[in-house]
């Protein structure tokens, strides 16, 4: 089965490749069918690799298969294969479901778009190229999947590229992933300059043998973290992903919450050896960051009016947690929560899409209110999704989100006391959505703020929400049974529970940190983290439901900025930056060019001068031979033995 | 009383300035008695001069070949591959020469008989210098060849500007000759000779304890010599003069002269005053500098195109003086392969002008070539390949000499001067390019082809401008026999 | 003559196939000239076969190559001017197949793209011309046929440029007749002095021998660091390094599609290869003396024309400067002195040409289509011609060296070989990629995404024909980013050579490879000591 | 006292030298060309002088040469001048300069 696996990143690869050829012809729906059928294929023979490394003994579950050798030149040789470990592989399951879930329901939330076809070929590639990520043997092949998926992430984010809005969104997000890509490839660099190669078996098993010197891991392990940092739209460079919501909401789910974002944590806990041979500090800072972003982002979260802007700021957030688990060395509960995450924010992701596709499009949390009367099963999934993420037991998220604070306080209380606010900041504006989303009154029909002519109003009323088709709620059903029972892989109350832990073990070089804390311990922080979340919930429903506080107090306008980061970037970017690369522009056509012109001019001024000369009078010619004469007179005679 | 001792001649070397001066002066006579010639019969006769004399120089290279150079009349002349090359040169000048102008004259209505006159006398002062083996005999060489020019020039009567050229080359050139007299008169004073053989021997013999006479001497000698050249500071009068003069007569000028006083430059100095090289190399050296650049500079702003290409051989003859300073073998030889090819772009081009300069000689503002690419394309062609062989581009003949002059350089270490040279020659390939744009690039607004508007191109010019344009291609792609020619007529001096 | 000619490969060739190289397309110039004035539309017929059979031959060349072998291929010698002991000695290596190659391939493909609007017949002789000159350029193992070819494509090119381009091209082709001209005016000074220093210094014959004269390394270090200097500005300005580009935009926005794309495609590396095969085989100890300023140069030059290009308004002028970018990186690769570098910088010559080429053919398709480049004027194509907008993007991703296309392998090797010998030049360098992913994807924003007004809303898709010509061209963007090993393995040997000879003629010199275990010293020195090694 | 050669000769130069300046200083071709004859017979004079000298004919012989020589240039320099002053009487040398830059 082992030696199937090619056919995991293979299949979407084809899916593509027929797409783009014959998309238009195939058309809608076969066109979605096709690709959702390809990921499909690649699930199951990733559920069936699977099984087999299960059977496996613990030490024998690390295999390489090569399909052919890429780059090779001078000392470095890179192969086109395949690293199949148990965190490839788990990363390959949630992917390849998740993501089948994914184009099925696009299925349905595509319908009549004109660009069907090429819709689901971009999906097909990011697919390819988010598994070529997990899967490849070598921190080169990575970097293929993790350019790639950034190339998709840009196509699918400018999908309806007629709006300029979409095709920034979709530059800003490939632009800032190449600053951290920047970082990625310089890790490159140092790790070949380090060990003289790019496979993972040979770095990896180096670092862990501890033949690396200490500042070499160092500057690996940062310059990684800043490309993760880039990837996972980590503080500072978090801008892109808020905007990348303008592409479609299966891409959001997908790309932009499941899998891609979280590609950076996954790197992470890729090449944990060098983290741990890194300086002490290291961990330390990507904690911080994570834990910072976290609560940076949900504060963020709290004044969103657009349904996806809170869930994309939700996105930063919890990526924040799981960066928080890297640096705490809390890999399996990075890994844990990761795909946790990926259930329940797919989930919640496409319950907003079915609510966007119901509302024709309109994506203002404000306009919203009651739905759950007109959309039963996208209300009752996204609940529980709110649920999960709330860290409402024993729903999924609960589980996961409480072991990292757990680890967290083992590092250091206050990353644990900054956790907690986050997760009660969580609750709060989940609720908020939940509560203006589906209950309450129906508002639709109501004139909006800032007041608009009646005619508009009055074509809303008679506008009646609807449930969406099968295809887009099945997903949400399974993901809805995944949100609740995701749990189950890694109950912490007995090492037999922590399946998931036992299972990572062979890829985490024993760099996975034990908790040295006492059950009690444990149970008290669960018990905190349960009431801040129950907190939060109550607070937002006060709010929002009871309206016994008015909102205005919560949502400042300097949250809904997002304290206002990206606008001194952007600021930042089209003033002095600007004038910037325009000054270098004047520079080459004044100065540069300048130069050249000016030898040009310099050449014709001394002709001018020269031409004096010629000035037609014999006399002037007959004294240039006179002077020359004389000139020459004198030469000869300083020659001579006079 | 011993019975009159007549010198020995060497009559089979004699040949070409025999044909040149009697032809010439049979010519005269024979216009002078009969009335109404038939007009074709004199540049025929030129035409043919030229070729007799071209005929008979491969007996005497042959010759030249077997029993190695030879010298006569009391040693006054001699013949070697160097005279040999040099009269086959101005024979080839002859002839393009004649066959522009016949064109010319009938286009300008002008008197038919006194140019060919002129051209071979002027020739046969040529061929004098190129063999002359004492200076007073280079110096009558010299002043044949440039009286019979002064009268060419002011050969356009009714031109007001070809007389002005005249009388400007007239005085400076006579001034100019004044000096070289000088010099002569102080290297006999020095050597107490004017042979050129006795003047070699004379210093390879002794060490002057006072050289200050002739070194003053050389000195002078240079002044008259890189006038006739036109090398800085002594060239101020080719632009005027060019531009003035008839253009088929610009041509000999440019092609002829030129030849004639650089095979005597290089006999005097490379030669006879060999001795000396380390005095009156770095005033060569600097002279040549100055030409390159001040021609190439100079002609930038230019706009009149017989005025451009007067600049432009100005520094083909700073070119040339980097031949000539090396004073190494490798170097003479390249400076008769440069004049040599130096003869085709110079004939070729100048023929192209005269028949682009229309009635009166007066049309050669760059705006009288604007889209000639489209209405001329045959001589459009030519000119094109004999303007990129003035710029020195690869693969015409121009690359293959300015080639050879630079190598004899470096040879000797003057980077320098090479580089100087190289420099001068990017500048002076604008004005090259200026006139390939005029031709090519800007159009003169007679949209559709011009063609049948304009007048059928005299059979003369055109005929020379392919030729020479054939003949700088063919150098340039196969050099190898024009080379090893050059490199045979390394001049030698012999004692009568 | 001790020349390496390994006659292995060469017996196996029945006809001399280099000079076939060169003189097939300049008979087909005769040819075309000579043409009947009645029949013009056998012009093309006659000049596309031609370009057609030189591609072929040289794509034969690449499958007849002999991997394994280090020296010359296909050798033949023919004397030219024995007084200078100048001769056509032919020859390719490793380093120049792929050059030749690229040329086969790059002009049927321009001949084939685009229709001179006028005098079609000398625009095709102009080009066939052309075309012999470069092969000259590539296959000439003599330093002075190498300089004439060198010099004699700068003759077609003007023409080209003055003749068929746009806007004030007079101006244009002959800025960069003289800048080209003026830059290599000394370089044949340095050829001269070169070898008749050798000629001294080894008691010979004048000879201009490439291999004769590199392998000997007669002359004295300074006199080679002067002559170094005089050869690295002909090169300089032909690549061009920043700050002598500046002919570079003018020449391209001016020239005709045909010429930008042959100027971008073969051309430029004209420089390149230069430094290749006479900057570092000549002078290894004067190359590893001044690497640090090329290096400064070439990280120079990837920002600063990455910035400058961030800013154009002019599509063409934009994909200019991104020349100027691309080639820092083969001048930072070269310089790196080590295998990984300098098979990066010689992909990169392959794949520069291949995708800006293909880009400048897109370009000229706009510009067919709606007769403007300022990008204000445009907007929107991606509606209206979503096929052109689709394989845009798919060069552009290549330009802007997204793994799994061809852009990507030479970059990072040119990084990977660049760190190991200067650290922190390779980590500034790094930072290009970020800006060319800027100005690509702003421009490509503007130019095909939007709203589409006006003529830009009906502008027509790709041709069938058109699509024809950029096949080949995506092919090799996809094939070379996916499998370059037949590539890298065919300069491996003589890349290897090169670097070997510049350790044995550099005392103190050690080709900076990666080693294992080393440690990165925080102060991060170049651990490769430089100056007086 | 006694005259040696050096006072020829210094003569000549002095001779040589005032033909030169009359050369430069003066407008009308007719006296310009004068000075030419001027410088001319100077050189003669150095000649005559070296040949004495040196107890050499060639010297001496060499004077003919050049008088031929100048009686040439005289009949060819003064029917160019006529011809100009026919056109333009009393033009001195620098009005002619039509031809110029």
């Amino acid at each position: 089965m082992l030696d199937l696996i090619w056919l995991v990143p293979g299949l979407p690869l084809a899916g593509f490749l027929v797409l783009t050829v014959a998309g238009r012809r195939i058309g809608e729906p076969g066109a979605g069918w096709l690709a959702t059928g390809a990921l499909t294929g690649s699930f199951l023979v990733t559920v069936g690799v699977h099984l087999d490394l299960v059977g496996r003994a613990v030490d024998d579950r690390r295999s390489v298969t090569t399909l052919f050798e890429w780059v090779p030149a001078g000392d470095l040789s890179v192969d086109v294969g395949f690293l199949v470990d148990p965190l490839a592989l788990t990363m390959c399951l949630f992917i390849t479901g998740v993501g089948a879930l994914i184009h099925m329901y696009a299925i349905g939330y595509m319908h009549g778009d004109v660009d069907f076809g090429r819709f689901f070929a971009y999906m097909n590639l990011f697919a390819f190229a988010m598994l070529m990520l997990v899967l490849g043997d070598s921190l080169l092949l990575t970097f293929l999947g993790w350019e790639g998926v950034g190339a998709c992430s840009y196509l699918l984010i400018s999908f309806w590229f007629t709006d300029e809005a979409n095709a920034s969104a979709g530059k800003k997000a490939f632009i800032t992933n190449r600053i951290g890509d920047w970082g990625f490839m310089v890790a490159m660099f140092a790790t070949f300059f380090a060990f003289g190669s790019l496979d993972y078996v040979d770095v990896l098993d180096a670092a862990a043998a501890g033949t690396v010197a200490q500042t070499t891991a160092t500057l690996i392990a940062v310059m990684l973290f800043v490309g993760a940092v880039g990837k996972s739209a980590q503080f500072p460079l978090h801008l892109w992903l808020p905007d990348a919501m303008a592409g479609p909401t299966p891409v959001s789910a997908l790309i932009h919450a499941a899998t891609m974002v979280t590609s950076g944590v996954y790197l992470l806990t890729r090449v944990n050896p060098l983290i741990a041979d890194a300086a002490g500090w290291v961990p330390d800072m990507i904690a911080w960051v994570g834990v910072g972003t976290a609560l940076f982002a949900a504060t963020a979260a709290l004044a969103q009016t657009d349904i996806k802007k809170v869930l994309a700021y939700s996105t930063i957030s919890q990526l924040g947690y799981m960066f928080l688990a890297v640096g705490t060395g809390a890999y399996v509960a990075a890994v844990f929560h990761m795909i946790t995450h990926a259930f329940f924010k797919a989930l919640l992701f496409l319950g907003a899409g079915s609510v966007i596709h119901g509302m024709d499009g309109d994506q203002d949390l404000r306009h919203y209110g009651g739905l759950r009367r007109f959309m039963p099963v996208t209300a009752t999934t996204f609940i529980i999704g709110w649920l999960a993420i709330a860290g409402v037991p024993p729903f999924a998220g609960f589980w996961s989100k409480d072991e990292i604070l757990a680890f967290a306080w083992d590092r250091s209380p206050a990353l644990w006391l900054v956790g907690l606010v986050t997760a009660v900041l969580t609750a709060f504006y989940m609720t908020r959505q939940v509560a203006l989303t589906f209950f309450g009154r129906y508002r639709y029909p109501e004139p909006q703020t800032g007041g608009e002519d009646p005619a508009t109003v009055a074509a809303r009323a008679d506008h009646r929400p609807h449930e969406s088709p099968l295809t887009m709620t099945l997903p949400l059903v399974v993901l809805a049974v995944l949100a609740i029972g995701g749990g189950l892989m890694q109950l912490p109350f007995s090492s037999s529970t922590k399946r998931l832990e036992a299972w990572l073990e062979p890829s985490l070089f024993g760099n996975e940190v034990h908790l040295g804390l006492g059950a009690g311990t444990q149970w008290v922080l669960a018990a905190v983290a349960v009431v801040g979340g129950a907190v939060g919930i109550a607070l937002a429903l006060v709010v929002y439901l009871q309206r016994r506080i008015s909102d205005r107090a919560i949502e400042r306008p300097l949250l809904a900025d997002a304290w206002r980061f990206d606008r001194y970037v952007s600021g930042f970017m089209g003033g002095p930056g600007r004038r910037g690369f325009e000054a270098t522009t004047r520079f080459d056509e004044r100065v540069v060019d300048g130069a050249v012109w000016g030898v040009a001019g310099i050449v014709s001024r001394t002709a001018g001068v020269l031409r004096l000369f010629h000035n037609g009078m014999v006399r002037t010619y007959a004294a240039g031979i006179g002077v020359g004469a004389v000139a020459l007179l004198i030469w000869f005679l300083t020659r001579s033995t006079l | 009383m011993a019975e009159l001792a007549t010198p020995y001649v060497a009559w089979w070397a004699l040949v070409p300035l025999l044909v040149f001066s009697a032809g010439g002066l049979l010519l005269l006579t024979v216009a002078s008695l009969v009335r109404r010639l038939p007009d074709v019969l004199a540049p025929a006769w030129t035409v043919l001069a030229g070729a007799v004399v071209l005929v008979a120089l491969v007996p005497m290279w042959r010759q030249v070949d077997r029993y190695g150079a030879e010298s006569f009349l009391g040693g006054a002349v001699g013949v070697d591959g160097s005279s040999i090359f040099v009269t086959g040169v101005l024979a080839v000048a002859v002839i393009a020469t004649a066959l522009t102008a016949r064109d010319y004259l009938a286009r300008e209505a002008l008197p038919g008989v006194e140019l060919y006159v002129l051209l071979l006398l002027s020739a046969s002062g040529g061929v004098v210098m190129a063999s002359a083996n004492d200076l007073i005999v280079l110096f009558l060489g010299l002043e044949i060849l440039s009286i019979a020019v002064y009268v060419l020039a002011a050969l356009h009567l009714r031109r007001i500007e070809s007389q002005e050229a005249a009388m400007k080359y007239f005085l400076l050139g006579a001034f100019a000759s004044a000096f070289l007299l000088y010099g002569i008169a102080l290297v006999y004073g020095a050597t107490g000779s004017t042979n050129l053989v006795r003047i070699s021997t004379f210093l390879t013999t002794n060490v002057l304890i006072d050289d200050a006479m002739l070194l003053a001497g050389l000195g002078l000698l240079l002044v008259g010599l890189g006038f006739k050249v036109a090398a800085v500071p002594f060239h101020a009068w080719t632009p005027d003069v060019y531009q003035g003069s008839p253009t088929p007569v610009v041509a000999w000028m440019a092609a002829g002269v030129k030849a004639a006083g650089f095979a005597a430059l290089v006999r005097v100095f490379v030669l006879t005053f060999g001795t000396h090289v380390t005095d009156w190399r770095p005033a060569m050296q600097v002279m040549a500098g100055l030409t390159v650049l001040g021609g190439a500079i100079v002609a930038v702003v230019q706009t009149d195109v017989k005025r451009m290409l007067a600049y432009s051989s100005i520094v083909h003859a700073g070119f040339i003086l980097v031949g000539v300073q090396a004073a190494t073998d490798r170097g003479t030889s390249s400076v008769f392969a440069y004049l040599a090819v130096y003869t085709l772009l110079a004939v070729g081009s100048f023929a192209v002008i005269t028949v682009i300069g229309g009635e009166g000689d007066a049309n050669h503002g760059l705006d009288a070539y604007r889209g000639m690419g489209r209405r001329r394309p045959l001589l459009a062609g030519a000119f094109t390949v004999l303007l990129l062989g003035q710029a020195g581009i690869p693969f015409t003949g121009g690359f293959v000499v300015k080639l050879g002059v630079l190598a004899s350089a470096v040879d000797n270490g003057s980077y320098l001067l090479a580089a100087v040279a190289m420099l001068a020659a990017a500048v002076a390939a604008f004005v090259y390019l200026r006139i390939l744009v005029a031709l090519y690039l800007e159009d003169d607004g007679s949209d559709g082809d011009g063609r049948a508007a304009l007048p059928a191109a005299p059979a003369g010019p055109v005929f020379v401008s392919l030729v020479a344009a054939a003949g700088v291609l063919a150098v340039g792609l196969v050099p190898g026999p024009l080379l090893s020619l050059a490199r045979d007529a390394v001049p030698v001096l012999v004692g009568g | 003559m001790t020349v390496p000619v390994t006659l292995a490969a060469a017996g196996a060739v029945s006809f001399p196939v280099l000079p076939a190289l060169i003189l097939v397309p300049l008979l087909g110039a005769l040819l075309v000239i000579v043409m009947p004035r009645r029949r013009p539309e056998l012009l093309k017929l006659v000049a596309v076969s031609v370009s057609v059979v030189t591609g072929a031959m040289s794509v034969w060349l690449f499958t007849a190559f002999d991997t394994g072998v280090t020296g010359f291929q296909f050798g033949t010698e023919q004397v030219w001017i024995r007084d200078l002991g100048i001769s056509w000695l032919l020859g390719i290596d490793g380093i120049s197949l792929f050059l030749v190659v690229l040329t086969g391939l790059l002009f049927p493909i321009s001949l084939l793209a685009v229709d001179p609007d006028h005098h079609s017949r000398s625009y095709y002789a102009w080009m066939l011309v052309l075309e012999a000159a470069v092969m000259g350029v590539f296959c000439s193992l003599d330093l002075l046929v190498f300089f004439l070819c060198f010099e004699a494509v700068l003759v077609p090119m003007y023409f080209l440029i003055g003749r068929w381009g746009h806007g004030d091209s007079a101006r244009a082709a002959t800025k960069f007749f003289l800048y080209t001209m003026a830059g290599s005016a000394l370089m044949l000074v340095g050829i001269l002095a070169l070898a008749f220093m050798h000629a001294d210094a080894a008691g010979e014959a004048l000879t201009f021998d490439l291999v004769a004269i590199a392998e000997a390394q007669s002359l004295s270090t300074g006199a080679a660091r002067w002559i170094f200097l005089a050869f690295a500005l002909a090169f300089a300005v032909k690549v061009p390094i920043f700050p002598l580009h500046t002919w570079l935009p003018d020449a391209h926005t001016e020239a005709p599609t045909a010429g930008s794309v042959i100027l971008a495609g073969v051309l430029l590396k004209l420089g390149t290869y230069g430094f290749l095969r006479f900057g570092l085989y000549l002078f290894p100890e004067a190359s590893h003396f001044f690497a640090p300023v090329f290096l400064t140069l070439g990280v120079v030059g990837i920002v600063y024309g990455a910035v400058v290009a961030t800013m154009q308004r002019d599509l063409k002028r934009l994909v200019a400067y991104s020349s100027v970018a691309h080639l820092g990186f083969i001048i930072l690769g070269t310089f790196s002195l080590n295998t990984e570098g300098l098979e990066g910088s010689l992909l990169q010559m392959v794949n520069h040409g291949v995708s800006t080429g293909a880009l400048f053919l897109l370009v000229g398709m706009i510009y067919e289509r709606r007769h403007t480049l300022q990008i204000d004027e445009l907007g929107g194509l991606q509606k209206s011609a979503p096929v052109m907008a689709a394989v845009f993007t798919l060069v552009m991703l290549s330009s802007i060296g997204l793994p799994g296309l061809n852009g990507f392998v030479g970059e990072f090797l040119i990084l990977l070989g660049a760190f190991n010998a200067h650290r922190w030049w390779a980590v500034v360098a790094a930072s290009g990629v970020i800006l060319a992913a800027l100005y690509l994807l702003w421009a490509y924003q503007r130019v095909f995404h939007g709203p589409a007004h006006g003529d830009n809303a009906e502008m027509p898709d790709l041709r069938i024909r058109e699509g024809l010509v950029l096949a080949p061209l995506l092919a090799l963007i996809v094939f070379m980013g996916v499998y370059p090993k037949p590539v890298i393995e065919r300069m491996e040997p003589a890349v290897d050579a090169l670097v070997e000879h510049i350790e044995r003629n550099v005392d103190g010199f050690i080709e900076p490879v990666s080693r294992m275990g080393a440690d990165i010293d925080p102060d991060g020195g170049d651990h490769d000591s430089h100056g007086e090694g | 006292m006694v005259v040696t050669t050096g006072w020829y000769l210094a003569l000549g130069a002095v001779l040589f030298s005032m033909g030169a300046v009359g050369l430069l200083v003066r407008r009308n071709p007719l006296v310009m060309f004068m000075c030419i004859e001027l410088m001319l017979n100077a050189v003669n004079l150095t000649f005559v002088s070296l040949g004495a000298e040196l107890g050499d004919l060639g010297g001496q012989l060499s004077v003919f040469f050049v008088l031929v020589v100048a009686a040439a240039e005289v009949v060819v320099g003064l029917a160019v001048i006529v011809a100009i002053m026919r056109r333009r009487s009393g033009a001195t040398v620098d009005d002619l300069s039509v031809l110029r830059g």
